[in-house]
């Protein structure tokens, strides 16, 4: 199969959905040249009628969406920075979030919001964010969050035909990568788990960017320490296939949970207690969480304190699994870093 | 302007009919047959009845918590049962009773309003999008009060609508209370919020709101206008407020704030009742006897009291399948 | 000792700490004249100087707040309901929040943002919230919670004495409840959880008005069945007395988290992987949360069935324990409730 | 307006140094040095070096992430070593190297800008807020540019200080260009963006950016008046940006769009160059001769190179106590 990037398979989601349905727009600051690369051609093949280039004015891009969409269009926003959604927060929160619950059903949201998530590039507290949980808290948006371009391009495809509102986080550090994206038409369809990596000792939930990280710990792990992980990437937080998860928790016994947001209240404590809930007595230890740390993101060289880094993911797995040597990875894994 | 006789006896009789559904629905809160609150739009009929009037049914109309829009929705066509139906929080309600104090109505471009104040004007900027992109004429009318204009959001929305010269036309009802808070202590132009739209490039006017005519003449300029393409107006009505901002809790605004509005001054107000000076008109342009000014009232109050009584016939909704309210297909 | 209203103890939290310090300023929407009560004489007393009511612009009461709390005032924000932090989204979470951080500490934002929270009125999504977690995701901020009269002043004053930024989530239907309040000075210290009933069989972390529920829950399951629970009530969930929870828990083995804000990513999941990670092997079965379904809040009479309601903190307490009986609580626990 | 010898030289020293430190930081950026970005403000280094000269250590002043503030914070009186070593992410810098972009200096009442656009607009208006409390004739500047006029927090901001008369000039750097947009695509006037503080009843003023004793002399009534208790102002500073929106990325304003934005365009804007216009001005009044005029840009520079030293030189910040960061006492 042809690899291509990352960036390249959102583009080419969006030109395959603009043009299959007329009803599609592209609305955002400067997402006629998105930062990220993802904008390519748009402009050119469809106009300004279809990709509007807006004032700075989070609340009116976001807001006049949800209006539009209830009116029948299928608006996705380009958000530039996922942070800068806290300018329309009551845009998103309230109205993309609950207006159809809060009439009794009588509309339907059709929104995509694209939200470029994501730190390790020392750009400090204001772009830098990954804000799953707060999505999460938030009942009645959809959340997907591509590992790869394969579920990059296969995911924002759903998203763009769901009829609910979509927070697409797609991260920052993942445009420049590549992977096998079929050239023919496909979708991921949202709900469904992928493993990453097939395994037997432990379970590692790993969402976005954390994917790619544990696929080199987890290397590190078998070859190194003979220890097999399996990777579950649940690719949509919501809809979230638990039972996925849960099957793989129940053959290993671990559980491992790595997550780029902030850990209080974070999708760790979620995961870790709802499985909990459903397979507590399959657990031979407590859950782990690596996420970020308690505070803003701090920037330049600071930042590395807050993130998660791949030598806390395997020392993780090493204490999930109650071993009390050490895998040392210094040198090893190297998160994309600008200091 | 001529206006038709058929058009003369509408307007009235969606005056009565939006003030008999609100005293009912008044009576049915005080006698505690409602849940939630009610936000009295009392003299402040006028202004979307004369909208309602202009209206198509495709067209989108966002109303906000005054009146809980039933001066709006009732003359847009929105039947009174289901608005009632809604404050009784039953299932045939127009949320399904899942809302208590707002409904929507999607056929008629009605989608409901928002627990926070001008949160629903980026929303209208958004339906006056979709206006835009089907070509078809329709308009949006994004309602709101003079206490919403503080809010960053009207900039926003205005700033859209008039960059990407969309077919809307900002309502702003001007009655000079923002709940206890009037206009002048908070807002710089104590005269003409009209002046608002200036900066944005936008034609704008301010009308008297009692006067049902005065408020359809200004109205169907900025209709056509949009209609036509050449983008948003706003629109100042100055209105008039009779009771407090919610019903149940004292007028603060008449006790505080150095007199800011006194009792004295909402007495005075209720002379420009916007029913009693239109009767006056139907009269002296003998558009209807007094006879029959009076059946229109009492058909008002027949309807209303009918839609109460489908409402308290009406079942509670069933627990509900909460997944389904809270996503589409 | 004298008895006082939720809201007067408020009120004279305010007129103290106003009289003492006069860097205390009173600012929000009609905050002269507050719906719940608790501004009664302020705006008499200290003039519009002190007591600014405003336009309705929360940005601007927000930011304008965090701004002036830098230049060495003590800002008390009154939202009207914590519902309308978020039309000041940005200005709460990340300026309030993280400005101190992100400048190397240099400098101080001593804010009070009093957020009315809660449901049981029939109010709806936008009027019903809790939003713990939110607060609670988001480092930089400190939250209280009061749950009577006594912490409602004592903590208030300790709010407004802190020189950071403080929510305060104050119950609406507490307004109305009667307490112990000394007339002598005192204040509630944070980070000091406080056992509002002693008990051995199970722990309860609750907070805000469901210390109340849980108290009358409590008193049934004692009476009716025997058992003894012990209700750990946070007062602050930021700093978070984890100490007294484990500590609680190591004695009861068991745990129920009742929190009336949503459950996803929650309060109950955060409080529960925290005991996993302290405690795992004390606990004698999985915890239970009893929180706000993952819906809006729904209005009038669905409202419900979205909420926490008594009998399923009775069921949870019963559940933990391996109880198959039940106790049945119709008609005997009520909430305030409009319909 | 007579100005002294003396603070006719201090303009044109800031001018110099502040270019002089944009040009080290970015030199250091290609070289590899600085880890994050930086927005080019050449250009624009008159607005805010008349803006230095005219406030005193104890009133506010909000800058943006134009230039990263340098063009006002160095003529305030901040060091350049505090803002380089920042850039450097080193214990020395400005916030102790946890920003990167950003840094504050209470003591001169700065205190860092937001990553947000118009996101200090709302602090700044708090400033004021305790400017006016003090009662000491304090005044707070907020500096935005035309783009972050677009956003809602401006509008609530300027509500505010109109309705309480409060003591802040509203500073807006019009350079056409946001990002990569022009205004003309985003904003109804194309002409004057200071025609947004009408409804606001302030006074406003339109002034040419690129003429330092012109900013000069419109900010000096500005906060004047402020100082007086009379209330804000705002002023549009009309000024270019030569660069892209930020050093390393294209400058997708001159390839797209229509043209909004040529190379040829760009190259025009330099002739209007506000140190370049300024040497003029000095030399044709007599105020400093050529030989002096390159002794203080040489002088700038040295004091650059040594910044740079400094900050080169300074030592990575170790892991810091986070709580400490995070909370105060
Ligand atoms: C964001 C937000 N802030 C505050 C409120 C509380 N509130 C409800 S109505 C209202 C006054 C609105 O005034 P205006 O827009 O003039 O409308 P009117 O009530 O006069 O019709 C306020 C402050 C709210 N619902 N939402
Ligand atoms: C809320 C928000 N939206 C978007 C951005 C991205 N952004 C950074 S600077 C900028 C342009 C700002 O334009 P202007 O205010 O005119 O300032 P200039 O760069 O021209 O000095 C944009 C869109 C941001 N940082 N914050
Ligand atoms: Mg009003
Ligand atoms: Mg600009």
């Amino acid at each position: 199969m042809r690899e291509i990037l990352y960036n390249a398979a959102l583009n080419e989601a969006m030109h395959e959905e603009m043009s299959r349905d007329d009803k599609v727009y592209y609305i955002g600051e400067e997402c006629a040249e998105d930062t990220w690369g993802t904008s390519t051609g748009l402009f050119e093949k469809f106009g300004k009628a279809r990709v509007k280039n807006t004032a700075i004015s989070e609340a009116a891009i976001l807001g006049s969406s949800v209006g539009a969409a209830m009116a029948g269009y299928r608006p996705i926003v380009n958000l530039m920075f996922a942070d800068f959604y806290v300018c329309g927060a009551d845009e998103v929160l309230n109205k993309a979030a609950k207006w159809r619950f809060a009439n009794g059903g009588k509309v339907t949201i059709p929104l995509v919001v694209r939200a470029p998530i994501g730190g390790y590039s020392g750009l400090g507290p204001d772009h830098s964010q990954c804000l799953e949980s707060l999505f999460m808290r938030t009942p009645g948006l959809k959340i997907a969050i591509p590992a790869t371009p394969y579920d990059a391009k296969g995911l924002l495809k759903s998203a763009i035909r769901d009829n609910n509102p979509v927070i697409f986080l797609e991260h920052k550090n993942l445009m420049g990568t590549t992977g096998p994206v079929p050239e023919e038409e496909y979708t991921v369809p949202f709900g469904v788990a992928d493993i990453k990596r097939a395994g037997t000792d432990v379970t590692v939930f790993a969402t976005g960017y954390m994917v790619k990280l544990m696929l080199d710990v987890s290397r590190h792990l078998q070859e190194e320490k003979g220890i097999s992980t399996e990777i579950v990437d649940p690719r949509t937080l919501e809809p979230l296939d638990m039972e996925t998860v849960i099957a793989s928790v129940k053959k290993t016994k671990h559980l491992v949970i790595v997550d780029e947001d902030t850990k209080r209240c974070g999708v760790g404590a979620e995961i870790a207690m709802q499985v909990m809930e459903n397979a507590f007595d399959y657990l031979d230890a407590p859950v782990k969480r690596v996420q970020a740390e308690n505070y803003p993101i701090a920037a330049c060289s600071m930042e590395k304190y807050i993130l998660p880094q791949p030598q806390e993911m395997a020392d993780a797995v090493m204490e999930v699994l109650g071993r009390s040597d050490r895998l040392d990875l210094t040198g090893k894994v190297k998160t994309a870093s600008m200091v | 302007m001529k206006m038709s006789k058929d058009l003369m006896v509408k307007l009235y009789k969606n005056m009565v009919r939006v003030r008999a559904l609100e005293e009912k629905i008044i009576e049915c809160l005080f006698a505690g047959k409602i849940a939630t609150f009610y936000h009295s739009g009392a003299g402040q009929e006028a202004p979307g009845v004369a909208l309602g009037a202009l209206l198509n049914d495709d067209d989108y109309l966002y109303y906000q918590h005054r009146s809980h829009g039933i001066n709006k929705c009732v003359p847009k066509g929105v039947d009174p049962k289901l608005i009632i139906a809604e404050h009784f929080g039953r299932a045939t309600g127009g949320a399904g009773g899942i809302a208590g104090f707002h409904y929507a109505k999607p056929e008629l471009g009605i989608f409901g309003f928002a627990g926070l104040v001008a949160g629903e004007i980026t929303l209208a900027t958004g339906a006056a999008i979709a206006c835009q992109m089907n070509g078809r004429g329709q308009v949006t009318v994004s309602c709101f009060g003079d206490g919403a204009t503080g809010r960053g959001t009207v900039h926003e929305s205005m700033l859209m609508a008039s960059a990407w010269k969309l077919p809307i036309i900002f309502f702003c009802e001007n009655n000079m209370m923002a709940q206890w808070t009037h206009i002048k202590l908070t807002h710089p132009r104590k005269e003409d919020l009209s002046e608002f739209a200036h900066y944005y490039g936008m034609p704008s006017a301010t009308v008297d709101g009692q006067d049902v005519i005065a408020v359809y003449e200004a109205v169907k300029p900025a209709i056509e206008r949009a209609r036509a393409g050449e983008g948003p107006s706003f629109l100042e009505i100055k209105t008039l407020r009779y009771a407090g901002h919610v019903e149940g809790l004292p007028d603060y605004s008449v006790e505080h704030q150095g007199g800011m509005r006194t009792p004295e001054e909402v007495e005075e107000m209720k002379k420009r009742d916007p029913i009693a000076l239109y009767q006056e008109v139907l009269l002296k342009k003998n558009v209807a006897t007094a006879e029959e000014i009076t059946k229109m009232n009492e058909e008002a109050k027949a309807e209303m009291e009918e839609a109460m009584r489908f409402a308290e016939g009406s079942p509670w909704p069933a627990r509900p399948d909460f997944d389904k309210l809270l996503y589409a297909e």
